[in-house]
C-alpha cells in the first residue's frame, strides 16, 4: 500500500536517476534528448497520479487525495511548460546541459512530495528538495554574473526562511508533541487551550511558506531572482513552487492548524493586502519585464491568499482555480519573453516589445491574451480565478478585503495594459528573431488553454471543488 | 548537578562561539570558532541523550562542512586587508527587531508545559533497553524510509548542483593533457621568421617563435570571464 | 379630403424642391413649391369658407399614431374648426402671395433657390401643423418647425456674420421660452392625464380648484399652467423680454421677414392664446399678466420704433408692437379681437414689409432710410401700397387696422380692471406713436431730397409684375378685410361663427361691453392716429432739422431709443457672455483640472509611490534578510499583543 | 528524562537563532559567513529538535534533527558552489557588492 | 417563441467573431488582406444585421418577459448559466448593435488604411461584445461582455487613434475598469445570496434594504463610469476626441447605452428600496450633467469635444428619465437612448467626413462648407436639429418624454433637466455655423468635395432612422412599452411590501 500511495514520486525520481546516468554516460550533447525524456516522465507520472489510489501512508507521513492529485498535475504541468521553454532558450544561452532538466525533474519530486505532505517532516524534506534544485537551477547560467547574482540572493534568504521554518517546525513540534497533520488537528480542537509557543510556531511556519510564494513581507528576493535567472528557469519559479507552497500553505493552515482560523486569518488578510498593493504599485515603473512579471506575481499571490484568508472550501476552491489560471497565463508570457530575442540576444525591457503587434502579430496576440487575462478582464481565464476568489471573500463577508482586492486590480491593469500600448501603439522596433516551433506551441497551448478555460471551466471548477472539500474533511 | 555545569560551561562556549563566527574579522577564525560551535553543541546533545546526533555532528558538521568552509574560504583567496570590518548602518534598529525577537521568544518558550496529551501523540516512542543508536537505526528505515529516501536525493541533488556549477570540463580549467603535450610537434608550435637585413631579431621575437594562437581557439576561451583561465 | 391637402401639399413642395432641387433646377424646384402652395392656397380658403357656411360640421381628422407610452397618447391628427381653418386659409394664402413674390426678389440672389423655396414651403408646412394641431405634441411640433424654418431662413444669407448671428439668437431666444411651454405641456399632462384638446378642454372647469405647490407657495394650477404656455407664446411672438430676436431677423431676404416675421409665425403665441381660451379663461391672473405684457410690449416696441433707421427694422418693431396688441385682446379675454387683428395685421404687414422689399429692391439692396428719399415718383405703385399698409396700420377708417386695432382698444377699456386700464392707455399711446413712425417712415423714404449716391439713383426701378401683383391682392386684404370680416368675428352672434374653437368663461362679457363704452374711447385711436401722422409731416416733412436737434438735445433719450433700451447689451452682459465663460471655465478649471485632477494626480502619486517602493528593493541580502526578519517580527507581535 | 530543564535549551537555541540572524544582515564583510550563520539557525533548531525529543520521549525529534543535519550539509555544498562561481564572476564576495540587480 | 429552438441570439452574437475568424486567416500581400478583411467584414455584419431583423419581426411586444430565450450550462452547479433571451428593453439594443456595425465598417472603408486586418477584427469582436452584453440573461454572462468590451475599444482608439490615443485609451480603459469591479463584487453579493446569476430569478430576488443601497453604488460605481455621469465623464470626450471617426460611433452609439442599460436591467429592477432612496442623488447628478457639460461644450474648439460633450448632457437626461421610475420617464429614457445611438454617432459620422478630407477637427479650420458641400450641409442640419431635439426628429421624443416623466417627480427636475434643450441649440447651432456657414476663407475647403455615393450609402439609414423615429415613435416605443409597464408596477409593488411590513410591525 506504501509504496503504491508514492508511486508517481518513485517513478519520477528513478527517472531521474536513469537519465542522469544515461546523460552522464552519453558522451554528446544530450540536451535535447534528456529534456524529451524528462517530458516523458512527467506524463507517465501524471498518468499514474490520475490513476493512483487515495489514502495515507509512510507512517502517517504521506497522503494522497484529490487534493494533492490537483496540486500535482497541475506542478507537473508547469513544469512541462517550463522545460519546453527551456528547449530552444537554453540552446542559445550556451546552458545545454542535460542536468537542467535532471534538476527541474527532481524540484518537481520535491514539490509533489510538498504536495502530499501530511507530516511537517514530510513538508520539510519536499521543501528543501525543490529549493535546493531550484538554487542551482537560478545560478545555471554560471557564467553569468546577473544569474549567480539571483542564485547566491535566492539562495541565502531561501536558506533564511527554510530556517525559520524549522524554528517553527520544532516550536509546534514542542508545543503539541507531534508533527502529524491529524493528531495536531485534534490537539488544536480547542483553540482556548493552545499555548502561545504553538501559535509563535505556526506564524514562523508562515513566513517560511510566504517566503516561498512570495508574499509580503517576505518577497523581497523575487525581483532580483526572476530579472537574474535565466528565463525558463524564472518560469519555473513563477509556476510550480509557488503552486506547490501555495498547497501546501493551505493544507497546512486548513487541516492541522484550521481550527485555529480566528487566530491566523488575520495574518493571512495583513499578508494578503499587502501583497496586492505592493504587486500592484511597485511593477508601475518597472523597465524590466521580467521584474514586471515578478511584482505581478507577487500580486497575484496576495489574490490568492484571500481565498486562503477565506478559510473556507469556497475559499480553497478559488485558490486552486487562481493557481490553475495563474499557470498558464504566467507560463504563457514567459513563453512571450523567451521569443524576445533580437541578433541571438535576448532582451528583457518592455519597450522592446514595441511595435509587435505589427512585426509578429501572433506572438503579439498571445501576449495581449496573457496581460489581460492578468488584468482579470473576461473572456480569459483570469476573470474566473478572480471570481472565485472574490466569491470565497465575499461570502465569509471579508469586503474590506475584496475591496482592496479589486481596486488594486484595476492599478495592476494599468501596467498590464501599459505592455499591450507598446506592442500596439508604440512605433515598431526591428523584429525579433524567427521564433522556434518549441515557444510557439508554448504561447499557443498556453493561451488557448487561457481562452478555452474561461469558455468551458466547469471540469476544473469541478475538480477543484471536490479537492477542496477533501481538506475539510 | 554536574551534567548541569557542564550545561552551562558548554551552553556558554557555544553562544561565545557563536558569537565570534559572526563578528570575527577574518573569515579563517570564523571557520574555526565555527567548528568550536558545533563541539559544544554536539556535547549539548550528549547531555540531552542524543548520543548518534552527537556523533553525526561531529563527524558530518566538523569532519565534513565545516572543512568545506574552511576550503572555500582559503580558496577564493580573499584579499582579507579589503574586507570592511564593521556592522550595517541601521545595526541599532537591527538590534532592536532581534532583541525584540528574542524577548518574545524568550517569554513564549518560557511559558512551556507538557502537554497531557503529548504521550498519545508520540510518533516514534522511544523504546526503553536499546541503544540511541539502535533505536534510531530501527525506525530509520521502516517508518521513515521515505524521508531517508527523500533526503537521500536532496544529497543527490546536492552533488548534480555542486559539479554543475562549479566543474569546468572545458579547456578553461588547468588540468594537464600528457598525451596532448606529449604529441605535440615543433611545426605545431613553433615558426621559423625571416627577420629583414639589419632589423635584429628581438623586435620579431627571435627566428624561432611561438605560434600566434588559432584565433578559434580564443573565441571558445572568451565566455569563461576574467578570471581563473588560461593554458 | 381638402383640409389634409392644404396642410401636406406645401409639404409636398419642400420636400420635391429640398431634395431634388439640385436634379430638377431652379425653376423645377420653384415651380414644384409655388404648385404646392397654390393647391393649398386653394384648398384652404375653401375650407374655411365650407366650415363658416355650414357645409361641413367641425371635426378632428386621424392621421395616425403619434407617441405612445403607458398613459401617454397622441395621435397625429388635424383639428379643423372655425379658428384652424381661419388660420389655414389666411397662411395659405399669404404664404402662397409671398412664394409668387420672391419669385422675383429672389430673381438676382447669386445662389441655387431651390434652397429658399424648399424653405419656405417647409415654413408653411409647419405653419399649418402648428395651426392644424389637435394635442400639445402636434402643435409643440409645428411650433418648433417654424421656428427651424425661421432660423434656416434667417441664416438664408449664411455668409453674411450678422444673418448667422440672428439665425441662431432667434433659434435661441425662442428655445428659451419654448422650455416653459414644454413644461408646461407636462404639468397638463400630469394634472389631466392627456394632452388632447378634446380631453383637456371639458375638464377644465374640473380641475379649476387644482393647486400646485412652487416656490412653497400654493397656486392654482391652471394659472400655473396659462403662465408657462404664455412665455411660450412670448417667445415666439417676441414679446417684452424675448423681443430681441426679433429686430435681428431682419438679416433674412423680405420675403422672409413678411411671412414668418409679419403674417404667420410671430403670431403663433397670439394663436395659442385663442387655442387654449377655455383653458386661460380660468387663470385670470396670468390674463393678466398677459394683458400687461402685452400693453407693455405695444408702447415699447413703438417707442424704438420712432429711432430706428433701417426701414425693415421699423416695420420689425412695429410688428412687435402690435403682437402686443393682440396680446393685449386676450389678456382681457377678447380672443376674437386678437385673432381678427391677427388676420387683418397679416395681411397689411406682409403688404408692409413686401412693398419695403420692393423699395429695398430698388434702391439695390439699401436698407438705410437715412439713404434713401425722393423716389416716389420712381415707383409710385410702391408708394401707394405703402400708403395702403400705413393706413392699415395707423389705424385710419376704412382700412382693415382700424376695426380690429380699435376693437381691442375698445376691449381693453371695457375690461374695466386696473390692468384692463393700462392696456387701454398704452395702446392708445403707442397708436399715436404707429401712426408717427409710420409716416416717417413714409417721408424718409419716399420724399425730400434723395439721399442715395448716384448710382443707386440710376437703378432705381418699379418691381416687376410677378412681384406687384401679389402687393396689390394684399393690398385689397389690407383694404377690406377689416371691414368684411368685423361682423362675424365680433358681432352679436361671433358665437356662432367661431363655434367650440373660442370659448369663454361665463362671467367674460367684454364683447358685449364694448358696445357700451365711453364716444371718446371709441374716437381716441383715430384722433391719436391723425396726430401722429401730423406730427410726423412736422417733424420730417416740413422742419427736417428737428429730429436732429432734438436728437442733440435729449442725446441720451436718443441713444435709449436707437439701442432698443438697450436690452441686446444687457442679456449680452448679463446672460451670453457670463455664460461662455462659465463654460470656459468650467472646461479648463472643472474638468481640466480638477475632474481631471483627481485621477491624472492619482496616477501621478501611483508613480511616484511606485518609484518610492521599489527604493526599498535595494539589491543587498542584508536588507532583505533584514526586511523579512522585521515582518516576522511584526506578525509575532501582532499575535502575542491582540489575537490571542 | 533530562537532567537539564528544558528551558535552558530552549533559550540557548534562541540566543542562537538571533545570533545567526544577525550574522546574516548585520555583517558587511563576507557572504560565506552569512552561510555560517544559516549553519548557527540550522544548529539551533537541531538543539531544539534534540531537547524535545527528549521531553517528549519521541524519536521523531532525532529522526527530523537528522534530516535537518543532512539537508544542512546538502545547503552547505550547493551553497558554497554558489559562491565560488559568484567569486569567480565578480571577483568579490563582499556583501555590499552583492546589488548588480534592484529596484 | 424561440422559434424551432433555434439559438438565434448565439447566432447573432457569435457570427461575428466567426467572420473574424475568418479575417484572421486572410493571407496575400498588404492590399488584398485589406481588402478581403473590408468585405469579409462588411457582408459579416450585414448578414448578422439580416438576421437581427428577425428579432424585429418575430418579437411579440405585448410580452413584457423575455423571448428567444436560450440557454446552456456554462457552471450548472454554481448558478451559472449561459443563457440569452430578449425582452422589450433589450430587443432594440441589439438591433442598434447590429445596425450600427455595418455604417462603421462602411465608414471605415477609406479612412483606414493602417493594418485593416486587425481593425475589421476588432470591430467584429465588438460587435459580439455588444450583442451578447445586450442578450445576456446571466449575470455573469452580462459581465463577461461587459468587460470584455473593452478589449476592443482599447486597441481600436489605441491603435488608430489622433496623437494623444494612449492617454485616451488607458484613461477609457482604466476608468470604466475600475468601475465595473466593484460591480462584480455587487454580482457576487447578489449570487451570494440568491444563489444564482440569473438574470430573471434576481429580478424576483428582494435583496435586504441595507445590502441594496450598498449594491446601488457598487452599480453605479460602474454604469456611472458607462453612462458617464458627472463627473467621472472625463474619459468621454478624450476617448471620443482620439478615437477614429467608427470608434466614436460606436462608443457614442452603443458603449454608453451600456451603463444607461444597465441600470435599467439591474439598478432599477433589482434595488427598488436603493433607486427610491437614491434617486435624488441620481437626478442631482444628472442635473449637474445635463447643465454643466452644455456649457462646456458651448466653450470647445474641437468638434468631437463637443459633440462627446453634448453626449454627456444628453445622458444625464436619460438617467434622469430611467430614476423617474414611471411608464413616460422610463420610455423617454429608452427612446433617448436609442434616439442618441443613431443621432450622436451620425453627428461623429459627419466629423468623420471633413475629418477625411482636411484631417483636422479644429473647428476654426472650417466654414462656409455650405457653398461647396449643400448635401452635407443638409444632413449635418437634419442631425444637429435631431440632436438639439427638434420635434418631428428622433431627438425629441425622448427628451419630451422625459421632461414629462420627470415633471411627476419635480418640477425643477423637469425644468433643470431640459435647460440642455436650451444649451444644446446654443452649442450645436454654434457649432454648425462656424463649420457650414460663413465664408470660406481656405484654399483646401474650396476644393472640398461633396458626399460620396458610399458616404450617402453609410447615411441614408441613420437619416430614416432619425426621422422614421420623430415621426412615428410609436412604431419603436411599442417594443418596450410592456416591459417598462411592467417594470414600473413591480417597482411599486416592491416599494409598497416594506412599507406594509413596517406599518405591520410596531
Amino acid at each position: 500500500m506504501n509504496w503504491i500511495l508514492a508511486h508517481p514520486e518513485i517513478v519520477l525520481a528513478v527517472c531521474g536517476m536513469i537519465i542522469l546516468i544515461a546523460g552522464v554516460l552519453q558522451k554528446r550533447e544530450t540536451f535535447q534528448l534528456s529534456s524529451m525524456l524528462t517530458v516523458g516522465a512527467f506524463l507517465l507520472a501524471a498518468m499514474l497520479v490520475i490513476a493512483g489510489p487515495a489514502g495515507i501512508g509512510y507512517h502517517g507521513q504521506f497522503t494522497s487525495d484529490s487534493f494533492s492529485g490537483f496540486v500535482k498535475l497541475l506542478v507537473l504541468a508547469a513544469s512541462t511548460l517550463a522545460i519546453v521553454s527551456s528547449l530552444d532558450y537554453n540552446a542559445h544561452a550556451n546552458l545545454r546541459r542535460f542536468e537542467f532538466p535532471v534538476l527541474i525533474l527532481f524540484a518537481t519530486v520535491g514539490m509533489m512530495v510538498m504536495a502530499s505532505a501530511s507530516n511537517l517532516m514530510t513538508l520539510y524534506v519536499g521543501l528543501e528538495l525543490q529549493s535546493l534544485s531550484i538554487y542551482v537551477l537560478a545560478a545555471f547560467a554560471r557564467d553569468e554574473l546577473r544569474s549567480t547574482e539571483a542564485g547566491l540572493k535566492y539562495f541565502v534568504l531561501g536558506s533564511l526562511a527554510s530556517g525559520l521554518l524549522l524554528y517553527g517546525i520544532s516550536l509546534v513540534y514542542g508545543f503539541s508533541g507531534t508533527m502529524q497533520f491529524d493528531k495536531l488537528a485534534g490537539v488544536l480542537s480547542d483553540p482556548t487551550k493552545v499555548s502561545a509557543g504553538l501559535i509563535v510556531g505556526i506564524v514562523f511556519i508562515v513566513a517560511g511558506l510566504a517566503f516561498k510564494v512570495s508574499a509580503v513581507p517576505f518577497h523581497m528576493w523575487t525581483p532580483d531572482v526572476y530579472e537574474g535567472a535565466p528565463t525558463p528557469v524564472t518560469l519555473l519559479m513563477g509556476t510550480a513552487p509557488k503552486v506547490a507552497a501555495m498547497a501546501l500553505l493551505v493544507r497546512a493552515m486548513a487541516t492541522p492548524f484550521g481550527h485555529l482560523l480566528a487566530q491566523w486569518q488575520q495574518l493571512i488578510v495583513l499578508v494578503s493586502i499587502a501583497s496586492m498593493l505592493l504587486g500592484a504599485f511597485a511593477a508601475i515603473g518597472q523597465k524590466n519585464i521580467k521584474r514586471l512579471m515578478a511584482y505581478s506575481s507577487i500580486g497575484h499571490m496576495g489574490y490568492v491568499l484571500i481565498g486562503l484568508a477565506a478559510g473556507t472550501p469556497t475559499g480553497i476552491r478559488g485558490v486552486l482555480i487562481y493557481l490553475v489560471t495563474y499557470v498558464f497565463m504566467n507560463a504563457g508570457t514567459f513563453a512571450c519573453i523567451i521569443a524576445m530575442r533580437r541578433n541571438g540576444r535576448s532582451l528583457e525591457r518592455i519597450s522592446d516589445l514595441g511595435g509587435l503587434g505589427k512585426t509578429d502579430p501572433v506572438l503579439a496576440m498571445w501576449l495581449t491574451v496573457f496581460m489581460f487575462s492578468m488584468a482579470g478582464i473576461p473572456p480569459f481565464s483570469g476573470f474566473w480565478g478572480k471570481y472565485f476568489i472574490f466569491t470565497a471573500a465575499v461570502q465569509s463577508g471579508m469586503w474590506a478585503l475584496a475591496v482592496i482586492g479589486v481596486l488594486t486590480s484595476v492599478v495592476g491593469a494599468f501596467y498590464y495594459i501599459r505592455i499591450i500600448k507598446v506592442m500596439y501603439f508604440d512605433a515598431p522596433e526591428a523584429a525579433f528573431d524567427p521564433r522556434p516551433a518549441s515557444l510557439s506551441t508554448l504561447a499557443a497551448v498556453s493561451g488557448l488553454f487561457t481562452t478555452l478555460f474561461f469558455v468551458f471551466p466547469a471540469p476544473i471548477v469541478g475538480a477543484a471543488e471536490a479537492a477542496a472539500k477533501v481538506l475539510f474533511g | 548537578m554536574i551534567t548541569a555545569i557542564l550545561f552551562y560551561i558548554f551552553a556558554a562556549i557555544l553562544l561565545v562561539s557563536a558569537a565570534m563566527v559572526v563578528s570575527a574579522r577574518n573569515p579563517v577564525h570564523s571557520v574555526l570558532f565555527l567548528i568550536l560551535a558545533f563541539f559544544n553543541a554536539a556535547a549539548l546533545f550528549l547531555i540531552a541523550g542524543a548520543e548518534f546526533l552527537a556523533m553525526i555532528l561531529v563527524i558530518v558538521y566538523v569532519g565534513a562542512v565545516a572543512v568545506l568552509f574552511l576550503f572555500v574560504v582559503m580558496m577564493l583567496d580573499v584579499d582579507f586587508a579589503q574586507l570592511r570590518g564593521g556592522i550595517q548602518r541601521y545595526w541599532l534598529v537591527g538590534a532592536t527587531v532581534g532583541a525584540v525577537l528574542f524577548v518574545e521568544l524568550a517569554l513564549v518558550l518560557g511559558g512551556w508545559t507538557l502537554s497531557p496529551s503529548a504521550v498519545r501523540l508520540r510518533m516514534s516512542p522511544m523504546p526503553s533497553g536499546v541503544s540511541n543508536a539502535e533505536a534510531l537505526g530501527r525506525i530509520l528505515y521502516t517508518d521513515y524510509i521515505f524521508l531517508f529516501q527523500t533526503a537521500g536525493l536532496v544529497l543527490l541533488v546536492a552533488m548534480i548542483g555542486a559539479i554543475v556549477l562549479t566543474l569546468r570540463d572545458r579547456k578553461t580549467s588547468r588540468h594537464q593533457n600528457i598525451r596532448r603535450q606529449t604529441e605535440r610537434t615543433v611545426v605545431e608550435t613553433l615558426e621559423m621568421v625571416s627577420a629583414p637585413v639589419g632589423a635584429g631579431t628581438t623586435a620579431s621575437g627571435g627566428y624561432l617563435r611561438p605560434k600566434a594562437p588559432e584565433p578559434e581557439v580564443v573565441e571558445e576561451h572568451a565566455p569563461a570571464g576574467g578570471h581563473g583561465h588560461g593554458h | 379630403m381638402i383640409y389634409a391637402l392644404a396642410v401636406f401639399a406645401p409639404l409636398a413642395g419642400a420636400l420635391v424642391s429640398g431634395l431634388l432641387g439640385k436634379a430638377i433646377g431652379d425653376r423645377g424646384a420653384m415651380g414644384a413649391s409655388i404648385l404646392g402652395m397654390v393647391i393649398a392656397a386653394i384648398c384652404g380658403p375653401v375650407a374655411f369658407f365650407q366650415l363658416t357656411a355650414g357645409a361641413v360640421e367641425p371635426g378632428v381628422l386621424d392621421l395616425g399614431p403619434g407617441i405612445e407610452s403607458g398613459r401617454f397618447h397622441v395621435d397625429w391628427a388635424l383639428r379643423y374648426d372655425t379658428l384652424a381653418a381661419a388660420m389655414v386659409a389666411m397662411v395659405s394664402f399669404v404664404s402662397m402671395l409671398i412664394h409668387v413674390y420672391s419669385i422675383g426678389y429672389m430673381g438676382h440672389d447669386a445662389r441655387p433657390r431651390y434652397r429658399f423655396f424648399a424653405y419656405l414651403s417647409l415654413f408653411s408646412f409647419a405653419m399649418l401643423m402648428l395651426v392644424t394641431a389637435d394635442n400639445l405634441a402636434q402643435l409643440f411640433f409645428g411650433w418648433e418647425g417654424v421656428g427651424l424654418c425661421s432660423y434656416l431662413l434667417i441664416g438664408y444669407w449664411y455668409d453674411r456674420p450678422s444673418a448667422c448671428a440672428a439665425a441662431i439668437k432667434a433659434f435661441v431666444v425662442n428655445r428659451i421660452a419654448d422650455l416653459p411651454f414644454a413644461v408646461g405641456i407636462a404639468l397638463i399632462f400630469f394634472k389631466f392625464g392627456s394632452i388632447e384638446f378634446a380631453t383637456i378642454f371639458p375638464a377644465v372647469a374640473q380641475h379649476a380648484a387644482d393647486t400646485y405647490v412652487l416656490f412653497g407657495t400654493t397656486f392654482s394650477s391652471i394659472e400655473v399652467i396659462g403662465f408657462l404656455l404664455f412665455i411660450g407664446a412670448m417667445g415666439k411672438s417676441a414679446q417684452l423680454g424675448f423681443h430681441v430676436w426679433l429686430p435681428d431677423a431682419m438679416e433674412g431676404p423680405t420675403p422672409v421677414s413678411a411671412l414668418i416675421h409679419a403674417a404667420t409665425m410671430v403670431t403663433a403665441g397670439v394663436f395659442l392664446m385663442a387655442r387654449m381660451s377655455p383653458l386661460m379663461e380660468f387663470a385670470p391672473y396670468t390674463l393678466g399678466f398677459v394683458t400687461f405684457i402685452g400693453a407693455s410690449t405695444a408702447l415699447f416696441a413703438a417707442t424704438v420704433g420712432c429711432a430706428q433707421n433701417d426701414i425693415k427694422r421699423v416695420i420689425a418693431y412695429s410688428t412687435c408692437s402690435q403682437l402686443g396688441y393682440m396680446f393685449v385682446a386676450a389678456g382681457v379675454g377678447a380672443y376674437q379681437a386678437s385673432i381678427f387683428h391677427l388676420l387683418t395685421h397679416a395681411f397689411f404687414k406682409a403688404l408692409l414689409f413686401l412693398t419695403a422689399g420692393s423699395v429695398i429692391h430698388a434702391m439695390s439692396d439699401e436698407q438705410d432710410m437715412r439713404k434713401m428719399g425722393g423716389i416716389w415718383r420712381m415707383i409710385p405703385l410702391t408708394y401707394v401700397l405703402m400708403w395702403i399698409g400705413n393706413l392699415a396700420l395707423g389705424g385710419i377708417p376704412p382700412f382693415s387696422g382700424y376695426f380690429s386695432k380699435d376693437a381691442i382698444i375698445e376691449a381693453a377699456w371695457a375690461s374695466h380692471s386696473g390692468i384692463g386700464h393700462y392696456g387701454f392707455w398704452c395702446t392708445v399711446i403707442a397708436a399715436f406713436l404707429t401712426a408717427f413712425y409710420s409716416w416717417r417712415l413714409i417721408i424718409m423714404t419716399f420724399h425730400g431730397t434723395p439721399r442715395a449716391d448716384h448710382h443707386t439713383m440710376e437703378h432705381v426701378h418699379e418691381s416687376p409684375l410677378v412681384m406687384t401683383v401679389p402687393l396689390m391682392l394684399l393690398a385689397v386684404g389690407a383694404v377690406f378685410a377689416g371691414w368684411w370680416f368685423h361682423g362675424q368675428l365680433l358681432g352679436a352672434d361671433w358665437q356662432a361663427f367661431w363655434g367650440a374653437a373660442i370659448q369663454i368663461a361665463p362671467g367674460n362679457h367684454v364683447l358685449a361691453d364694448m358696445e357700451e363704452i365711453p364716444g371718446w374711447v371709441t374716437a381716441a385711436p383715430l384722433v391719436v392716429g391723425i396726430a401722429g401722422i401730423a406730427l410726423a409731416y412736422v417733424f420730417y416733412m416740413f422742419v427736417p432739422a428737428l429730429p436732429g436737434q432734438l436728437a442733440a438735445a435729449l442725446p441720451w433719450a436718443y441713444n435709449f431709443l436707437l439701442n432698443k433700451w438697450y436690452f441686446d447689451e444687457l442679456y449680452g452682459a448679463v446672460i451670453v457672455r457670463p455664460l461662455m465663460a462659465l463654460g470656459h471655465g468650467l472646461w479648463q478649471v472643472g474638468d481640466a483640472t480638477i475632474i481631471d485632477g483627481i485621477p491624472n494626480g492619482l496616477a501621478s502619486l501611483t508613480e511616484g509611490g511606485s518609484a518610492q517602493v521599489v527604493k526599498v528593493q535595494t539589491g543587498s541580502i542584508a536588507v532583505y534578510a533584514f526586511s523579512m526578519l522585521i515582518g516576522l517580527v511584526v506578525l509575532v507581535s501582532i499575535f502575542l499583543l491582540f489575537l490571542r | 528524562m533530562m537532567a537539564v530543564g528544558l528551558g535552558h535549551y530552549l533559550v540557548v537555541s534562541a540566543i542562537l537563532l538571533v545570533l545567526g540572524i544577525f550574522g546574516i544582515f548585520l555583517n558587511r564583510k563576507n557572504v560565506i559567513i552569512i552561510l555560517m550563520s544559516i549553519e548557527l539557525i540550522l544548529l539551533a533548531v537541531n538543539l531544539n529538535f534534540v531537547a524535545f525529543s527528549a521531553v517528549h520521549n519521541d524519536l521523531a525529534g532525532q529522526v527530523m534533527a537528522m534530516l535537518v543535519l543532512t539537508v544542512a550539509a546538502a545547503e552547505a555544498a550547493i551553497g558554497l558552489a554558489i559562491v565560488v562561481i559568484y567569486f569567480r564572476n565578480r571577483g568579490s564576495i563582499q556583501v555590499e557588492d552583492v546589488n548588480l540587480m534592484k529596484g | 417563441m424561440n422559434a424551432a429552438g433555434f439559438p438565434l441570439l448565439s447566432l447573432l452574437t457569435w457570427l461575428p467573431l466567426f467572420g473574424g475568424l475568418i479575417i484572421m486567416f486572410v493571407r496575400g500581400d498588404e492590399a488584398t488582406v485589406a481588402s478581403n478583411a473590408r468585405w469579409t467584414a462588411l457582408w459579416t455584419s450585414l448578414i448578422v444585421f439580416v438576421l437581427s431583423l428577425v428579432l424585429w419581426v418575430r418579437f411579440d411586444p405585448a410580452d413584457p418577459g423575455f423571448q428567444f430565450v436560450e440557454s446552456a450550462s456554462w457552471l450548472p452547479q454554481w448558478g451559472i448559466t449561459y443563457k440569452l433571451g430578449v425582452d422589450g428593453i433589450s430587443v432594440l439594443f441589439v438591433l442598434l448593435s447590429t445596425a450600427l456595425t455595418p455604417i462603421c465598417i462602411l465608414a471605415s472603408w477609406e479612412a483606414i488604411t493602417t493594418r485593416v486586418r486587425e481593425y475589421m477584427l476588432a470591430f467584429l469582436i465588438l460587435e459580439t461584445m455588444m450583442v451578447g452584453m445586450f442578450a445576456a440573461m446571466d449575470f455573469v454572462v452580462f459581465y463577461m461582455f461587459f468587460e470584455g468590451v473593452l478589449i476592443p475599444m482599447y486597441l481600436i482608439i489605441g491603435i488608430w487613434g489622433g496623437p494623444r490615443r494612449v492617454y485616451a485609451a488607458i484613461k477609457f480603459f482604466l476608468y470604466t475598469l475600475a468601475g465595473s469591479v466593484l460591480m462584480l463584487l455587487a454580482l457576487l453579493a447578489m449570487w451570494s445570496v440568491a444563489g444564482t446569476t440569473d438574470i430573471p430569478t434576481l429580478l424576483h430576488t428582494q435583496f435586504p434594504a441595507s445590502m441594496q443601497t450598498w449594491l446601488f453604488l457598487a452599480f453605479l460605481a460602474s454604469f456611472a463610469v458607462k453612462v458617464p455621469m458627472w463627473p467621472v465623464h472625463t474619459w468621454l470626450p478624450d476617448a471620443h476626441v482620439e478615437a477614429p471617426t467608427a470608434g466614436s460611433v460606436i462608443l457614442a452609439g452603443v458603449l454608453l447605452k451600456m451603463g444607461a442599460y444597465g441600470f435599467l436591467r439591474f439598478s432599477l429592477p433589482m434595488l427598488p428600496l436603493a433607486s427610491a432612496h437614491l434617486a435624488p442623488l441620481m437626478f442631482a447628478l444628472s442635473v449637474v450633467a445635463v447643465v454643466y457639460t452644455s456649457l462646456v461644450a458651448l466653450a470647445q474648439t474641437d468638434m468631437k469635444k463637443l459633440i462627446a460633450y453634448s453626449s454627456v448632457a444628453h445622458m444625464g437626461v436619460v438617467t434622469i428619465g430611467i430614476f423617474t421610475v414611471n411608464v413616460q420617464g422610463i420610455s423617454g429614457a429608452m427612446f433617448q437612448m436609442l434616439s442618441h445611438g443613431v443621432v450622436s454617432g451620425a453627428l461623429f459620422l459627419c466629423v468623420g467626413v471633413v475629418y477625411d478630407r482636411i484631417h483636422t477637427r479644429e473647428i476654426a479650420r472650417y466654414g462656409g462648407l455650405a457653398d461647396r458641400m449643400p448635401a452635407y450641409a443638409l444632413l449635418f442640419m437634419l442631425f444637429t436639429m435631431a440632436s438639439i431635439g427638434l420635434p418631428g426628429t428622433s431627438g425629441f421624443v425622448g427628451e419630451f418624454l422625459v421632461l414629462v416623466g420627470a415633471f411627476q417627480v419635480n418640477f425643477w427636475l423637469a425644468l433643470l433637466g431640459s435647460l440642455g434643450m436650451i444649451l444644446g441649440a446654443g452649442y450645436m447651432l454654434y457649432l454648425y455655423r462656424r463649420i457650414i456657414f460663413g465664408r470660406i476663407t481656405r484654399d483646401d475647403l474650396r476644393a472640398i468635395l461633396d458626399l460620396s455615393p458610399r458616404e450617402i450609402a453609410v447615411f441614408a439609414p441613420l437619416v430614416i432612422l432619425t426621422l422614421w423615429m420623430g415621426i412615428y415613435p410609436s412604431s419603436f416605443s411599442g417594443f418596450w412599452d410592456a416591459t417598462v409597464t411592467a417594470m414600473v408596477e413591480h417597482h411599486q409593488a416592491a416599494l409598497r411590501a416594506p412599507l406594509h411590513l413596517a406599518t405591520v410591525a410596531p
